[in-house]
């Protein structure tokens, strides 16, 4: 069980944080939310050089080979300073789906790791989280296949090159055989995509599939349980994320309730202000704890499905409560665009929803756990 | 809920009806169950429509051009209302100043201001909050200062909703240092075209404009545009207290159509276990918020029973903002659950795709719902107020 | 929509006080309770006298044909002293049960007016708070009927003359068709019963019967609806009960932390202390207002059914949430048998029970509301 | 919680399980899974059989009879134990009068006092709180005056759990009244059977008699029974600030047993859904009542994980307190809604008919569980400190 990070885990986190600090400090945050697309792919650059993208990447595959602790350490500071950029679903999710894939696979995620491609897994149907729940079909003709189909949510898919859609090969909707893994270049032709913004301003989209010419992605027909060992790496990373940002938001409270003067005193020295900034801390205790303990499970290589279930459930109730109250100790100014707090409360909603949100994930920990 | 209700009210309660079944616009009603106001020219172009009815305002005495409505008649109006999707009236004009414009006002505010509020002519804005004056009101530093027959008003106000759309401004300022905090303070009357307002959009997370900073200097409105007596502003907020209570009535009557709304994408959202609203989980969760907002409507007939009988309602106005405004975010937030992944897309990128009515709105009425407890006195004042007033603590 | 009692009822509800003050005060309540049977044979007698016991029964069955706002200013003041006479039992469900089921019922409920006779409803098997799911068989025999099953609760069912049980004359488990309702003396042959004091001191029971003789009452087969509109109104009342002991809770707290000193001040200075005590009289409020709200409706003869559910629900959880708190904030000494509060939460914790927990109330209202 | 062992601990963990697996008789788990604690004589013969065992004082160091054993392998005995149904060992003893006086008592005292609370021969109350005193500890009023080589005590203890058993009790006793209040106490060691004790118990909503008063009056003991220096007993506290953070964890460890009995009720209760355990609502609410309990389970693993690193956990011991204390009530409470309509049979009248095992269990549970909050630092106390200590508010 490691609660420590190591040494170069440690300088790993501090050019995080420095960078998070250079980049995205909350003061300039609505001048970099306005550089839209240019600032994204400048910093995506700079995170590139920094090794940063081919990080998780697997050895064999040209990449670092980090683990579970290792993105921890990159993903608290992107939590931390709220960065947008989209390290989770190009780095994290899209290499874990990907690996052990063939030559195309490796090919394509050396190009991932050096920051020259994104690919963006689109595995949601029918507004549902579960990950069997697709009727999206494949067809084989000769050695090539076919896809057709809808996919409602892809998340961080609006500036994608690729995307790693999951289709039937075989089985019916709700059945966990018969589901393949493909990419499509995000130019195909039959591919539909509609690109939207969410309040945290990622950027994701939904495709159209009409006979997409596809390349199939690991063994045929048996992929469900691969994709939903991919989303909990995914999900872990999001949790660090997660814990770095609600660590900030109580940061940016205890700060104010400090100085911030009312009927002539701190508001921090009102018995029921304190006693609810230390109820966030104890929710970020509760998250942190809750996502080193499911890091640390991921990385040991055991079976850490129920725990991973049962913390992202946790780590959304307590980061939503966390930004909501830190939204409501700031009063109105916490509801302003110019503070940060609002801006950690709307992508810890978004988390929850990434991958499955808390209902989903509870009815996955009591099926897991039955 | 209903109602045991006499011949007349039943008639009266047609009347109403009738009414709201032809005004009430379909684009209208998307954004009332978000809990959002709609867009200023709606709302005003709604003040018309009701105006011309009659009934531009419910709450005020005939004399002054109000209904003189029982509490047992604005409790149908509001509960036809909610039942029609239409929205609750702005209250700025309607409740705040309105009331002390009749209750202090000289006869020639009177006769001006109270017409011009009840057609809908004037939009006004409240210019209480300072960045240094929130909870602890008595703390604000704006200053009007006797010049001959004028006030000259210096200061920095904030969260002055709609001041980029109102004609006019009441505001608390500051007309003496001496005394305790509270004395001192002045109610005026501001022209929102008066040389020396600036108005300053403050950006909110629900990416909607409504609220502002509004910077004063050397704003000089005429000395008679006092309400009541200098040095007195402060306790005219008192015959809002009394007054509070029917605003967060009203407001709370309306909490249905947030749930109408939720059990809507409920019913919309396909899952791997069949449509989302026959989902057990899912019922039992929006069971607990539709049977806390039942609640929440029994607290607002005891109001109303209460307003009917003269009696004092103690510190169940307060109650009711309390519950009504947590209540909003739960429904708010059920709403959003509701709508599942597809509520990460909160406007379209590029091609102006379409996007699901209820889509943005859902978001917007859940980040717009955390200011409810902000808003009008905090969740904290509140508790605060109950306790000193009516718990003696 | 009636808030405010009329002159009879103000009266009404000032006996009870006064009973109330003389026969259960607090200071006395262990000297009542270690009476037992004695003590509650001896007020139930002059609760007969002060005509409370007849005053629920019909006029046409010889009572005084109050309805649910005259119950409710006599509920008040029991659940305000936390009485344990079983009075919406006997006085309340069962005659609601009884009325209009012919001469036999008459008669029974004159006696049960007069304080002679008590009779408890025995409806609830197999562990489940719906009427319907109930399995005990009835079979004609001529024009007699014999019963064999298990009712697992009978509320307040200890001391009963009679019991009134319900049974299948036909259909299967779950089905509402079939049900009928039937009374049984308390020493009739087959019957055996079990006797179980809960943590109020109320004294229940469970039954056992085998061929039990047993006359029938209301229409054979169609009794479920009856069954339910009866225990509507014993929920109602309990209802009233139930915000009687909310607010002596909340007053014998206020009264404490006015007084308790810690830190040198009565600890209703501190802020965190009076926010707790808001809560509480907010959740009173809510649930005065629903009992009151719901008990007008029942008065008025609309249909009630999903508001009484909507409040049977809502009055649990402030109930419940009340009485935690009141021992809470009395710290240590809330715990102990000595005082009040304790007493309190317990009986809102059977309050809870009786007739159908949260869980049931909630999924019934859901589908009234469907 | 599955935790990456070395080989020696996975051996230490195997030796462990086959303690337990023969350790525990079948009736103590029943009361062991309801959050209560084993009877007086119970609980000291499970002291005898671990002491048989060597582990008689898990968190010890070894000179003074303790095991010396890691945080990890503390955290695998106490998982063992808690797997097994074993209790939770009854910690007056050994986590909070055995401590101060292997750090601070005279060589004589150690000698004798700690082999007999290691071996069970003796059980230790401890006597702080006062009728006056309880959140605010300082205000203590009981006077140990000094009457050549004794002390000579009077006063009135409050909640002494376990007086009624203990041979031996700790109190707190002001030995002067000059200073800071916090001042002028002293601690000093009292054997039950001294002349002048009178216990009184204090029954409560649970119906089992475990707390009791104890009236001082005259009581007579040797100076050499005060602990460190007279005046300094406040400060001796603050050894127990550290190994708080073990009591805490070592309790909160063993919370799943409640989940599991939770689950076993639900697992018998037919309703008309079929088994309760099969019916969505209940097992969302029972998922979250063991994700959450999943939680404290991890944050305990980073308070052992603290004290392995020699680190200071800052108020993390404070944390896992509030947040099992409040999980325990949420455990019990749900246990008694899976009970159902039974919940309402408490103890059988009459003839003595065989009421369900797990039955009073659940309702004792539940009602004991109130105290949780209240002992050892109520919430509002614990949220005080963590402000305080922690926020530097």
């Amino acid at each position: 069980m490691q609660f420590a990070f190591n040494d170069e885990q440690q300088m790993l986190r501090d050019s995080v944080e420095r960078f998070g600090e250079d980049e995205w400090s909350a003061a300039d945050r609505l001048k970099r939310l306005a550089e839209g697309r240019e600032g994204t792919a400048r910093r995506w650059a700079q995170m590139a050089e920094l090794g940063w993208l081919m990080l998780p990447i697997a050895e064999e595959e040209g990449g670092l080979g980090g683990g579970p602790v290792e993105i921890m350490a990159i993903m608290e500071g992107v939590g931390r300073h709220l960065m947008t950029e989209a390290y989770v679903s190009h780095c994290v999710l899209a290499p874990a789906l990907m690996t052990g894939g063939g030559d195309h696979c490796a090919a394509l995620l050396e190009q991932v790791g050096a920051g020259q491609v994104r690919i963006a897994a689109a595995l949601i149907e029918d507004d549902d989280f579960d990950v069997a729940a697709i009727s999206a079909r494949a067809s084989a003709i000769d050695d090539r296949f076919k896809l057709t189909g809808t996919k409602t949510h892809v998340e961080d898919g609006a500036d994608a090159d690729w995307y790693l859609v999951s289709a039937r090969t075989g089985g019916a909707p709700g059945e966990r055989a018969g589901i393949s893994l493909f990419l499509v270049p995000s130019g195909a032709e039959g591919l539909a995509i509609q690109r939207f913004r969410a309040v945290d301003s990622h950027r994701h989209c939904s495709l159209d599939l009409v006979d997409v010419d596809a390349i199939p992605v690991g063994v045929i027909g048996e992929v469900a349980d691969r994709i939903e060992a991919a989303l909990d790496r995914a999900i872990v990373a999001h949790m660090a994320e997660a814990v770095g940002s609600m660590e900030a938001a109580v940061a940016a409270t205890l700060d104010y309730v400090r100085t911030r003067q009312q009927f002539g005193a701190p508001i921090g020295s009102f018995q029921v202000v304190q006693h609810k900034v230390v109820d966030m801390s104890v929710a970020c205790e509760e998250a942190r704890a809750l996502m080193m303990v499911a890091a640390s499970q991921l990385a040991s290589g055991g079976d850490a499905s129920s725990l991973i279930a049962a913390a992202k459930v946790r780590v959304a109730q307590c980061g939503i409560a966390v930004a909501q109250q830190a939204v409501q100790l700031h009063g109105g100014v916490g509801t302003s665009e110019e503070l940060i707090v609002s801006h950690h409360l709307r992508r810890q909603m978004m988390l929850d929803l990434a991958h499955g949100d808390r209902d989903h994930h509870k009815a996955r920990f009591a099926e897991l756990t039955r | 809920m209903n109602l045991d209700l006499a011949p007349e009210d039943r008639e009266f309660q047609q009347d109403v009806r009738d009414f709201f079944a032809n005004s009430i616009p379909e684009d209208w009603k998307k954004t009332v169950r978000a809990g959002l106001r709609l867009s200023p020219e709606n709302l005003v172009a709604y003040q018309r429509r009701l105006a011309d009815r009659g009934w531009g305002a419910p709450t005020w005495p005939k004399e002054y051009g109000g209904t003189g409505w029982t509490p047992q008649q604005l409790h149908i109006f509001w509960s036809e209302a909610s039942a029609a999707d239409a929205p609750a009236q702005f209250h700025q004009g309607l409740e705040l100043i309105g009331p002390i414009i009749f209750t202090y006002g000289s006869q020639a505010q009177k006769d001006y201001y109270l017409p011009r509020i009840i057609s809908g002519e004037d939009w006004w804005c409240q210019g209480y909050s300072e960045p240094g004056a929130g909870s602890d009101l008595a703390a604000l530093r704006t200053r009007a200062d006797r010049d001959g027959d004028d006030y000259v008003i210096n200061g920095h106000k904030m969260w002055t909703s709609y001041a980029h759309v109102a004609d006019r401004m009441f505001i608390l300022a500051r007309t003496s240092n001496e005394g305790r905090r509270q004395q001192g303070i002045s109610l005026i009357l501001v022209d929102m075209d008066t040389p020396g307002i600036r108005i300053s959009p403050i950006h909110t997370l629900d990416e909607k404009h409504h609220t502002n900073e509004v910077f004063l200097d050397d704003v000089r409105v005429p000395a008679t545009n006092i309400v009541g007596e200098e040095g007195m502003g402060w306790n005219y907020g008192k015959v809002l207290l009394d007054r509070e209570r029917m605003v967060a009535a009203a407001t709370a009557m309306f909490l249905p159509q947030t749930l109408r709304a939720v059990r809507e994408a409920a019913t919309r959202r396909r899952t791997a276990y069949g449509l989302l609203i026959d989902k057990p989980e899912f019922r039992a969760k929006l069971a607990q918020v539709e049977i806390e907002a039942v609640a929440v409507q029994a607290m607002v007939l005891r109001l109303m029973a209460d307003a009917a009988a003269g009696a004092d309602s103690g510190p169940r106005g307060s109650m009711v903002k309390l519950r009504w405004s947590e209540l909003t975010q739960q429904a708010t937030a059920l709403w959003v659950e509701a709508l599942g992944p597809k509520a990460q897309h909160f406007a379209a990128l590029g091609d102006e795709s379409e996007l699901p009515d209820d889509m943005p709105f859902a978001l917007k009425g859940a980040l717009y719902a955390r200011v409810t407890t902000i808003y009008g006195g905090s969740s904290e004042i509140q508790r605060n107020i109950i306790a000193r007033r009516a718990l003696g603590l």
